[in-house]
């Protein structure tokens, strides 16, 4: 038996993505198109809409729930209401992030970006490779613009709690 | 034709055959490329759900830098075509948030203006180049070859960001039979590769490409065309990890569909690039290696 | 000077009405009907829920007394062109597309078609089943004249010859007629949204979905499959078959946000209909909210589950698929009640399309210079209190043209009623 | 003219090929003057043709013909114009018969063309011999006096009263309150325009009080009912008072009221916070909610949709006996509910969650529904709550919600959310009940003095679900407004305007034809003995100094009486049993 948090849907309701979350009618054409909802009863984008609508706050921001979604964008296209789930998505994992849910995988991929301005950065082998194939360089061009960006946005923190 | 060049991460680091075939090829079909210098990641999905802000405002600077150099933007990677095209139409439709990237973006003495288009490899060929300035351009055609094509999600959804963009999620179909081979309909064509949930979700992201490869056997290809490079990864370094775990042999070699092309044009692929595909082609396209 | 003349535009069961109670009031009424026969859409159903009355059979007797009636002139295959004047007094331009027939030779006898040579997809059959190019839409149309379809004719002249009658004229020309009416009644009706916008349903692409209307022909014992319910893809009989509700409705894609507020409903009769054909098939319903308000309808629903096992599923599926080899649908769908995400193989899946304004409802808007609301549909002056009121003083509207505020036929008819009160409230207005 | 020996002329139609392509019509024709009585017979290509026609009436001339029989396709369509062929020729219309050889012979036995002939011949010899047996009818003509009653001042019944004013009726407006208003007196705002009631309201009445062919009757009920269509005799009485009006229409317009929850339904009435949706639109309406409530839950269908009116409860109940079903039906429903869906309460609960949204943003309100029925451009209503950020929660009615004290006065219901499936506890301020539109009890005696059946589900019934739903089986009798079923407001002025229509189609003409085809009583055979007035449905018959009588205006010419009566005192005009078994003898009858 859970207690409700009254502001959750307001919360994600506010972000720039999340304003779909007050369109749904929850008619379930975005969880019977979802890919990963076919092959795992765990995500049901429906669903998680649903929680986040009637404030199972604790049940969704800690879990693994924000972090099944593929962002293949199938249910945007088939929303008869516009509701966005793959874009609430973001929201509802904006904030799982600022409560220290973040995979592995993502949180590495962030660090990465902070140190070389890149996601996923050239090993050595590569970076000979492109060179003998006489290839443009793979430069820190740019990095402390990066940096200085994810600092004002306050990435930076985030990334380093991590 | 002149292009500003978006690289992005994974190409450079990981799939260097694509970048040369792209090299190679372009030119030929009278296009020309210009790298961009200090361009960042584009911040994909992963970035995106970190922080809201932070994307707009690293997809917006790479938009300044093309601005400066006066072109558009071509992407291979579908992850930076949509993260870019996004935030493109997204800064060009709604001032204010323009205004509150832009105040982000003073820090760094940058301002988007919202002057340039972002295009894809496909957009460019299909639209600017044309079907049949590339079907020209076949001297050796692929014929008698049945694939199946994975044009890949982020290159055509959601419709609302894409329908001014792309014409339609067949034109990758009818470059491909251009090119003399036939692009063969499967089931769930538009279905995700698997690739956005790799490292974060692995046992699903399996999953999910090996509903695809299924859906590939049932249609009797014998290729499988991407072109983003993430779903080429999925799908071809993906079968061996979908051997590993449900043990199932699919053996269907991926190609980008850059490599269809420049084989077609009758330059021969190189040894090392052979190779770079974990699922060997050498018996599809002996003669043309 | 007061017209007490009024013209009713358009057949349907909520023109006859309001045509039948302005005429017993004692005005002229001309009714004004765009296709060869009154009738509208009620004409299409096979029956009507909840009380299953043929539809037919309660519609006939009425289009009879509408175009028998003394004070009825009725045109039809005729278009309004222009209106001038104002509330008491419109002049109306009346366009009458050439029958090739002469209404007052014709009988009807049909020996014509017998003849005609060429064979053409029946609209009045949602294009299932097939009429000659010379035709009467359906056995019980009214006026009970054939009507030449130029568009397919061949000129062979065939129908000419075998009239014993000698009603048969195709070098007919078109007509203008002007009217002077006190006021205009609008009643249009309604069309069908197109479901191959969208395309994850397949329809138009697969064969086995189809529409409820085209449901409606197949189901009747005078449409294209003599009443014997076949799917198109093999004229077998379908043993699973879905029913798919708000497809275009409840949708904000297209702008028809509204709920078209008949589809729960007739999908649960044709529901019951199929099962009463093959007791042994399983239907299955799936939607959104069971909108089943409205006189009867919850008992009939609670019959539907516990008499005839009627399946209702709170799901909107998201995609349909077909098996190339049996054309058997694969419904992708969740349970939304269960939280379960499934797939299911129909023989048959119907879809209720939304109801959308008629295609050429701006076009008459525009001619009568009245308004329309954000659908399209014909804008009440009030919803409140002047319901059937138009934004133009002196035009009425009733039935589906003003939009789903028209529930279902009884809806229509209470419209239709009420028009012509308030039509009588503007001609008997002492001054 | 009866007197007369019959002359009877016979016309048979090819209809193109249609008949003439199967049955040898011109056999037929010969075989028709060999029957008795027969004068004159013929074919035509179309008798329902304008050649065809003039040939009737010609015929009837020069063969002076007091019969006429045409043999061709279904009365349906073609008996009205033959029979005024006839009457144009100065023949009464009832001396009329139609025989139907085409849907019943010609098109069922297209491949047999000889049996086809044979039986054509059968239908005609039928048809003649009935005809030989008609005699002509008139239609009694009754005046149709154009005042009107409107029963129930709520906005159906103003409307109906000033929608038949304006046409310059007189109208007796009769409210049993000491005002006018009906139930919209108790409520705040009207969706969707969200306009205040009063806006609707005191227009309304202010145009009822002034215009002068209304006559509103307040704190008055109807005590009797005599009479039929055209000639209603209706007795008024206001506390004690007796007045005496006549009228040719009756609109019954009184509405449906608010069903109150048995004590303990969802513990209604044992907290002061548990109300129902019709006391919120007090409360909001009054100010009398000050302090911000944390949570309001609104609990939908309290009453409705539950159980259902099982027929064999009603199988026992003649149509007439309205009071006894309905006392069975309201007993039966206070406890386990009402079966039907009541329309409105979705919208009425979305639209108080939204106007308590606009005065208290931070409430959280939840509305724990079973389906939405927020049917037409409503739709767009339910789409505004959400994104005033209202929240919907599907409940499934095996677990109904459970309601309990909580700390400092707050309620905790606990709740089941169907479409997360997961049980929640939601402590609030508030728990509103959402309950139907139920039939109103005077309703009974009303129904029982006008004659108008009521439906299964206690309301009063239409004559056609489908086709007459303003009228009521007995003519001059109309309903407007929630008397037949719960409606809002856009609905009741649509019906309301309706009613009026029909009731001023009747008052317009001043005189209306009543059916030639009705029961006659012999009064040497009547015994008295009331079988014929027990089974008569629409009250056409009544005992007076031991005979029966039939009330022709209310007679629908069914035969159930003829059938009862042990004496066979009664017969069916146009129906008698000479013509019948006339037509019966002829069919057994070999061909001659």
């Amino acid at each position: 038996m859970s207690e409700l948090d009254l502001g959750f849907m307001g919360e994600i309701a506010n972000t720039p993505r999340g304003r779909g979350i007050l369109l749904c009618i929850q008619c379930g054409r975005c969880s019977s198109s979802c890919p990963v909802a076919r092959l795992t009863s765990e995500h049901n984008p429906r669903r998680l809409m649903e929680m986040v609508i009637i404030g199972f706050k604790k049940e969704v921001l800690p879990t693994q729930l924000p972090w099944y979604c593929l962002s293949c964008f199938t249910c945007l296209d088939r929303c008869p209401q516009g509701g966005d789930v793959g874009e609430v998505m973001f929201a509802i994992r904006n904030l799982a992030v600022r409560q220290g849910n973040m995979p592995a995988g993502i949180a590495a991929q962030a660090k990465s970006l902070y140190e070389t301005t890149r996601v996923i950065n050239p090993i050595r082998t590569a970076l000979d490779k492109r060179e003998s194939l006489g290839l443009c360089k793979i430069t820190l061009d740019g990095l402390d613009e990066v940096q200085k960006i994810l600092k004002k946005t306050g990435m930076d923190k985030i990334i380093q709690s991590k | 034709m002149k292009y500003a060049f978006f690289l992005g991460c994974l190409i450079p680091a990981r799939e260097l055959s694509y970048e040369v075939s792209v090299r190679k090829v372009l030119p030929e079909l009278g296009i020309e490329l210009v790298d961009m210098k200090g361009a960042n990641c584009c911040a994909p999905f992963s970035i995106q759900s970190v922080d809201h802000a932070s994307w707009l405002a690293l997809a917006a600077r790479n938009l300044c830098l093309a601005e400066e150099m006066g072109l558009n933007i071509m992407t291979l990677c579908n992850d930076c075509y949509e993260s870019l095209l996004m935030v493109n139409t997204i800064l060009k439709r709604n001032p204010e948030l323009r205004d509150q990237v832009n105040q982000i973006l003073s820090e760094v003495g940058k301002e988007y203006k919202g002057k340039v288009d972002v295009k894809n490899l496909v957009d460019v060929l299909y639209g600017d180049v044309g079907v049949s300035k590339v079907k020209n351009a076949i001297k050796e055609p692929i014929n008698g070859l049945k694939v199946g094509t994975q044009p890949g999600c982020h290159l055509t959804k959601p419709k609302r960001i894409h329908f001014e963009v792309m014409r339609s999620f067949n034109d990758l179909d009818e470059l491909v039979q251009a090119t003399g081979a036939e692009s063969v309909p499967y089931e769930r064509k538009e279905m995700c590769c698997g690739g956005p949930l790799r490292d974060i979700n692995d046992d699903l992201a399996r999953q999910v490409s090996r509903q695809k490869l299924m859906a590939l056997k049932d249609a009797k290809v014998q290729a499988v065309v991407t072109v983003c490079p993430f779903c080429f990864l999925q799908l071809d370094l993906g079968q061996l990890e979908v051997k590993r775990h449900f043990n199932e042999e699919y053996n269907l070699p991926v190609i980008h569909f850059i490599e269809l092309l420049r084989m077609g044009m009758g330059m021969k692929l190189e040894d090392w690039e052979v190779k770079a595909h974990r699922i060997p082609i050498t018996d599809l396209f002996k003669d043309r290696l | 000077m007061v017209e007490k003349t009024v013209m009713v535009v358009g057949g349907g069961i909520s023109g006859i009405q309001a045509s039948l109670d302005l005429a017993s009031r004692g005005y002229k009424v001309y009714l004004v009907e765009k296709s060869p026969s009154i009738g509208g859409r009620m004409a299409q159903l096979d029956k009507t829920f909840p009380t299953m009355d043929c539809s037919m059979c309660i519609l006939a007797p009425k289009m009879i007394d509408c175009s028998h009636h003394p004070n009825v002139q009725l045109l039809s295959y005729s278009e309004v062109k222009g209106v001038k004047g104002s509330a008491g007094n419109f002049t109306v331009t009346v366009h009458r597309k050439p029958r090739y027939v002469d209404e007052t030779k014709c009988t009807g006898c049909g020996v014509c078609a017998q003849h005609c040579p060429v064979e053409v997809p029946n609209e009045f059959d949602e294009q299932l089943g097939t009429r000659k190019a010379i035709y009467m839409p359906f056995p019980q149309a009214v006026p009970r004249a054939m009507t030449v379809d130029k568009v397919n004719c061949i000129e062979c002249g065939l129908c000419q010859k075998t009239c014993q009658a000698g009603a048969v004229d195709l070098k007919q020309q078109p007509q203008e007629v002007e009217l002077n009416v006190g006021a205009i009644v609008v009643a249009i009706g309604f069309d069908l949204f197109d479901p191959t916008q969208i395309p994850t349903y397949g329809y138009g692409r697969y064969k086995n979905v189809i529409t409820a209307l085209e449901l409606e022909r197949l189901l009747c014992a005078s449409g294209p499959a003599g009443g014997h319910l076949i799917r198109p893809s093999d004229g077998k009989i379908p043993r699973k078959i879905a029913f798919i509700q708000c497809v275009g409705s409840r949708d904000r894609r297209f702008g028809t946000t509204y709920c078209s507020s008949i589809c729960c409903k007739y999908s649960v009769k044709d529901a019951v209909l199929i099962k009463e054909h093959e007791p042994n098939s399983t239907v299955s319903i799936f939607y959104i909210d069971l909108r089943a308000f409205g006189k009867g309808f919850q008992e009939f629903i609670n019959r539907a589950k516990s008499e005839y096992g009627v399946r209702f599923i709170r799901s909107s599926p998201g995609e349909i698929m077909e098996d190339s080899e049996t054309k058997n649908l694969i419904v992708w769908y969740e349970d939304t009640v269960a939280g379960r995400i499934d797939n299911t193989v129909f023989d048959l899946v119907v879809i209720c399309p939304a109801l959308v304004p008629r295609t050429d409802a701006s076009e008459l808007a525009k001619v009568l210079g009245v308004e329309v609301d954000n659908y399209g549909f014909f804008k009440a002056s009030n919803i409140l209190t002047n319901p059937v009121d138009t934004t133009v003083p002196g035009i009425f509207a009733c039935g589906y043209c003003l939009g789903p505020k028209t529930g279902d036929i009884p809806d229509s008819i209470m419209q239709g009623s009420a028009t012509a009160a308030r039509v009588a409230e503007i001609l008997e207005r002492r001054v | 003219m009866g007197e007369e020996a019959p002359r009877i002329g016979v016309f048979i139609c090819h209809c193109g090929i249609n008949i003439g392509g199967v049955v040898k019509v011109p056999e037929v024709v010969k075989y028709a003057r060999t029957l008795p009585n027969v004068a004159y017979s013929e074919d035509n290509i179309y008798t329902c043709s304008e050649a065809g026609l003039d040939s009737i009436k010609e015929a009837i001339k020069k063969y002076n013909l007091n019969r006429v029989v045409v043999a061709s396709c279904t009365p349906r369509t073609h008996e009205p114009l033959f029979r005024s062929a006839c009457r144009e020729a100065g023949l009464n219309q009832y001396l009329f018969e139609m025989a139907n050889i085409r849907e019943q012979c010609s098109w069922v036995h297209a491949h047999q063309p000889e049996k086809a002939t044979k039986k054509a011949k059968d239908i005609v010899r039928m048809a003649v011999a009935r005809a030989t047996w008609l005699m002509p009818q008139e239609e009694p003509e009754l005046d149709i006096k154009d005042t009107s009653l409107v029963i129930g001042g709520g906005i159906a019944g103003m409307t109906a009263a000033l929608t038949l004013a304006n046409q310059g009726f007189k109208v007796y407006l009769v409210e049993k309150e000491a005002e006018l208003g009906g139930n919209l007196r108790r409520l705040h705002k009207l969706y969707p325009t969200m306009q205040d009631t009063s806006e609707i309201l005191m227009p309304t009445i202010e145009a009822v009080t002034m215009n002068k062919n209304v006559e509103t009757l307040v704190s008055t009920v109807v005590s009797d009912v005599h009479g039929y269509v055209g000639n209603f005799k209706v007795t008024l009485s206001n506390n004690g008072g007796k007045r005496d009006v006549e009228v040719g229409t009756i609109i019954v317009a009184c509405g449906a009221m608010n069903y109150t929850p048995p004590k303990g339904l969802y513990q209604y009435g044992e907290y002061p916070n548990i109300v129902t949706q019709l006391e919120l639109d007090e409360l909001l309406r009054n100010g009398k909610i000050k302090k911000p409530p944390e949570r309001v839950v609104m609990i939908q269908c309290v009453g409705a949709r539950k159980g259902e009116i099982r027929a064999l409860d009603l199988a026992g109940f003649p149509k007439s006996d309205t009071a006894r079903l309905l006392a069975k039906i309201l007993k039966a429903k206070k406890e386990e509910g009402w079966p039907y869906c009541s329309k409105i309460c979705c919208m009425n609960a979305i639209k108080n969650a939204i106007l308590i949204k606009e005065r208290f943003p931070q409430t959280d309100v939840i509305i724990l529904y079973g389906d939405i029925r927020v049917y037409k451009e409503y739709e767009d209503f339910y789409s505004t709550a959400r994104e005033n950020q209202v929240k919907f929660v599907k409940h499934i009615e095996e677990v109904t919600p459970e309601i309990t004290q909580g700390p400092e006065g707050k309620l905790i219901v606990e709740a089941y959310d169907a479409l997360v499936g997961r049980e929640m506890k939601l402590p609030c301020d508030w728990v509103v009940l959402s309950t139907p539109l139920i039939p109103r009890k005077e309703e009974v005696l009303l129904a029982r003095m006008l004659k108008v059946p009521i439906s299964q589900d206690g309301f009063l019934m239409e004559a056609h679900l489908k086709l007459r739903p303003v009228d009521t089986q007995m003519d001059g009798i109309f309903l407007a407004g929630a008397a037949s079923g719960p409606k809002d407001v856009p609905e009741s002025i649509v019906s309301a305007k309706a009613a009026a229509a029909r009731a001023s189609t009747l008052m317009a003409n001043k005189k209306m034809r009543t059916e030639a085809l009705t029961s006659v009583v012999d009064e040497k055979e009547c015994i008295g003995c009331g079988l014929c007035e027990d089974i008569c449905s629409y009250g056409a018959h009544y005992l007076e100094e031991g005979k029966s009588h039939t009330i022709a205006a209310l007679c629908r010419g069914c035969g159930a009486c003829a059938a009862e009566c042990p004496r066979r005192a009664i017969t069916m005009q146009h129906y008698t049993d000479e013509q019948i078994l006339a037509q019966v003898k002829a069919a057994l009858m070999e061909e001659i």
